[in-house]
C-alpha cells in the first residue's frame, strides 16, 4: 500500500489532517476548501486520510455532511474520564425521535398516528429543547399544521453522514413502511378526539365540542340514563 | 365509522384527565397504549406483521384487557375503546362477508389489514429506534479530540437560535405581560456631592476658559444619569466652586454657553 | 520501516491513539498505564505512534514529560484564523425578535410596552445589523413612529416559507408553552393576516424622493374639486 507521493496531495492531505485534528467542530469540503491553497483536491486528501486512519485508534468520519476525527468506537471502555452522562431520554422520545427522523417533514398528528398515543409533554419538547429536533415549518394542508424534522446535530450526535444513513431506511422504504398515507380504515380510536376530525381540524377547537360516546358494555351505561 | 357501536356515554372525567395532557397515560407493564400492547400480543404470533391473524390478535388483547382489569380498576380509557373496537372487528370478520359492505364502512379485511400495516410500522420504528440508540453516540462511545485547538471556520453572518427557542421566548414575554406590576424607571441622578469631587479634580486642567458642556461628563449607557443631570449637577457644583473662590465662571448672555476656569490665585497658595 | 503485526501491540497503540486524541490535556506514561490493561507496553505504543505520524500534519510530542498530539509546526500558517464565532443573539435580542415576527409592524414603544423594559438601543440594532429585522414604515400616528418587521432573511434562518408558517397559539399549546393559566382572551396575533396596524403604516419610501408625488396626489386631485 504505498501512497502517491506527489508533494501537493501529501501537502493538502497533511494539511486537511491537521485541521481537522484542530477543530472544534465538523468541517466541510468548502470550510477546508476557503483555508487551502486554490485547486487543493479536498475531497481526494479525504478518502486518503480514511485510509490510513482506517483500524486505528481515531476514524476520520462524516457526520451531517462534515468531516471530523473521533475515537474508535470499539474503543469505548477506554473512555471512562471523558464519557459525558448524556441524558436519558425516555423510551416516548426515543419512539418519537425516530418516527420524526425516518418521516421527516412530519406533523405531531402523524406521529401520534403512527405510536397509537397521544405525544405527552416532554416528548417533543425534551427533543426540540436538546436540538435534536427542529421545527421545519406548515404542511401545506388545510389548518397548516407545524412539521418536525431533525437537526445537523441529531446526525452529530449519532454519527451520520446524512439522512439516507439512517439504519434499515433501505429496506423500510422498500416495504413502504414509511409511507405516511395509511391505508385507509384504520384508525386508533382516540377517546379524547371526535373520530371525524379531519387533520384540518384545529386541536384546540377540537377538544370539548363533541365527544365520541362509547363503551357502554365496559362501564355500564344504565346507570347514568337518569341523568 | 366508530359511530356505529358507539352509544351515548357521559365521559366528562376522562376528558378532564384528557385535557390536563398526562392522567391517560397510564403505563400498563411497560405499555404506553394499546397500539403498544397490540404490537407486543401480535409478535408473539411470529409471523410477517403484515400476514398476522387480526382476529387471533383480538381475542390475545381483550384477554389482555381482561387480565389487566382484575388487577388494576382503573384501565386507561383507551384500552377499552381499542378493546371494544377490536371486539366489533372480530365479529365483522368472523361473519360470512355480505353481499356488499354496509354504506361507508370498508370491508373488515381491509381493516384488518390497515391494522397489520399499522402494526408493522410501529414495530420498524421501535427497531429504528433500538438502531439509533445503539449507535456509537458522541459522548458516550466515540469522542472527538479532547482539547481542540479551537479553529472554527463559520460564516459571519451565521447566528444561533431556532424557532422553537424564538417562540420560547415570545411566550415567556407575553406570560410576563400578564403578571407585571408597573415599575416606572428611577432616574438616576447625578449627584451633587459627586459633581463637586469630580469638578476638583478636574481644576488643574480648566487653565483657560473651557465650555460647562465639554466638563460634564457624557453618558454612556442607559442605565447612566441623563445629559442633563450631569450638565445640571456640574453647574451647581462649579457655582458652589465659585463662591468658595476655587473657579471662575462665565456666560456672556442669558442662554449663552457657560464657561468655567480655575482661578489663578490658588487658595493652597502654589507659584503663581 | 515495518511495524511489527502484533495485536497486542497494535491493540496498545491504537488505545493510546485514542486517549491521548481524546484528553483534555497531555497524559503521562503513567496516565496511559493506568488506563491501560495491565502490562501494556505504553512506552513501546508511544514510540510505534511517533513513527507513524513523523512528517505527517499531526505531531506527537512530549511536553514537561507527557505526550500529546499537536499540529505539525510548519502548518501554524493554517491555525492564525479569525476565530468567527456564531452570533448568539442575546436573551433580549430574541425576546425582541419574537416580538417584532409576532406583532409587525410594530413600534419601538409597542416592543417595550410587552417586554416591560425599555429597548436597549443596541439590541434593535444588533437585529437590524444581522439583517433579521428591518424598518418598515411610519406609524400614522403622532410623531409617525418608524414600525419594523422582519425580513427574508429571518425567515430564512427560521426556515420559514412565509409569515404565515409562525407556529400560532394551537402549536405552542400544543408544545406545552402555554401550561400556565392564561387569561381568558390570551391571543397570539398572526403576522401574515393584514391588521389594522399594517393599513395604519406608510411606507418609509413615501419620504425622501418620493415625497413630491405624494404631496402633489394629496393636495391636486378630487380634494379641490369640492371647493
Amino acid at each position: 500500500m504505498t501512497t502517491r507521493e506527489d508533494p501537493a496531495a501529501g501537502l493538502t492531505a497533511r494539511s486537511v489532517e491537521a485541521l481537522l485534528f484542530a477543530a472544534a467542530e465538523p468541517l466541510s469540503l468548502a470550510d477546508l476548501a476557503l483555508r487551502l491553497p486554490e485547486g487543493a483536491e479536498v475531497a481526494e486528501a479525504i478518502a486518503d486520510l480514511r485510509r490510513r486512519y482506517a483500524g486505528r485508534g481515531v476514524d476520520l468520519v462524516e457526520v451531517a455532511g462534515r468531516w471530523r476525527f473521533q475515537t474508535a468506537d470499539d474503543l469505548d471502555y477506554l473512555m471512562v474520564q471523558e464519557r459525558q452522562e448524556p441524558r436519558r431520554l425516555s423510551r416516548a422520545a426515543q419512539e418519537t425521535l425516530a418516527i420524526i427522523a425516518y418521516h421527516q417533514p412530519v406533523t405531531r398528528a402523524e406521529i401520534e398516528a403512527v405510536r397509537g398515543v397521544q405525544a405527552s409533554r416532554g416528548t417533543l419538547d425534551v427533543l426540540l429543547e436538546l436540538g435534536l429536533v427542529r421545527m421545519r415549518g406548515r404542511r401545506r394542508t388545510p389548518g397548516r399544521p407545524v412539521t418536525y424534522g431533525t437537526t445537523d446535530l441529531f446526525l452529530e450526535h449519532y454519527g451520520l453522514a446524512g439522512l439516507a444513513d439512517l439504519p434499515g431506511l433501505a429496506d423500510m422504504k422498500a416495504l413502504g413502511l414509511l409511507d405516511m398515507n395509511l391505508p385507509p380504515g384504520f384508525s386508533v380510536p382516540d377517546p379524547s378526539r371526535p373520530t371525524d376530525a379531519a387533520s384540518d381540524e384545529d386541536p384546540l377547537d377540537a377538544e370539548g365540542a363533541e365527544e365520541p360516546e362509547f363503551v357502554q358494555d365496559f362501564l355500564g351505561g344504565g346507570d347514568r340514563q337518569d341523568g | 365509522m366508530t359511530e356505529g357501536f358507539q352509544p351515548n356515554l357521559d365521559f366528562v372525567a376522562a376528558q378532564a384527565a384528557a385535557d390536563d395532557g398526562e392522567a391517560l397515560i397510564i403505563d400498563l407493564d411497560g405499555y404506553e397504549g394499546p397500539l403498544h400492547v397490540l404490537l407486543a400480543l401480535a409478535r408473539s404470533q411470529k409471523v410477517d406483521l403484515l400476514k398476522l391473524s387480526v382476529t387471533r390478535l383480538a381475542e390475545q388483547y381483550l384477554a389482555f384487557v381482561h387480565r389487566v382489569r382484575s388487577l388494576r380498576f382503573s384501565l386507561a380509557a383507551d384500552y377499552l375503546v381499542m378493546a371494544a373496537w377490536l371486539a366489533y372487528l372480530k365479529s365483522r370478520l368472523l361473519l360470512p362477508s355480505a353481499d356488499k359492505p354496509r354504506g361507508d364502512e370498508p370491508p373488515a379485511e381491509e381493516i384488518a389489514a390497515s391494522l397489520a400495516f399499522r402494526l408493522a410500522k410501529l414495530d420498524a420504528m421501535r427497531k429504528a429506534s433500538d438502531a439509533l440508540q445503539t449507535r456509537p453516540r458522541l459522548g458516550r462511545d466515540v469522542f472527538t479530540r479532547g482539547d481542540p485547538e479551537q479553529v472554527r471556520i463559520v460564516g459571519a453572518d451565521r447566528f444561533e437560535g431556532d424557532l422553537y427557542q424564538l417562540i420560547s421566548a415570545y411566550i415567556s414575554q407575553r406570560r410576563q405581560e400578564q403578571f407585571r406590576t408597573y415599575r416606572p424607571e428611577v432616574p438616576q441622578a447625578f449627584a451633587l456631592e459627586d459633581a463637586r469631587r469630580r469638578l476638583r479634580e478636574l481644576l488643574p486642567e480648566l487653565g483657560r476658559w473651557t465650555p460647562l458642556a465639554g466638563v460634564a461628563p457624557v453618558p454612556h449607557g442607559d442605565s447612566e444619569p441623563t445629559r442633563a443631570s450631569y450638565l445640571a449637577s456640574t453647574l451647581s457644583a462649579s457655582l458652589e466652586l465659585v463662591k468658595e473662590g476655587a473657579l471662575d465662571a462665565r456666560q456672556m448672555e442669558a442662554f449663552a454657553e457657560i464657561y468655567l476656569k480655575a482661578r489663578l490665585t490658588d487658595p493652597e497658595g502654589a507659584p503663581a
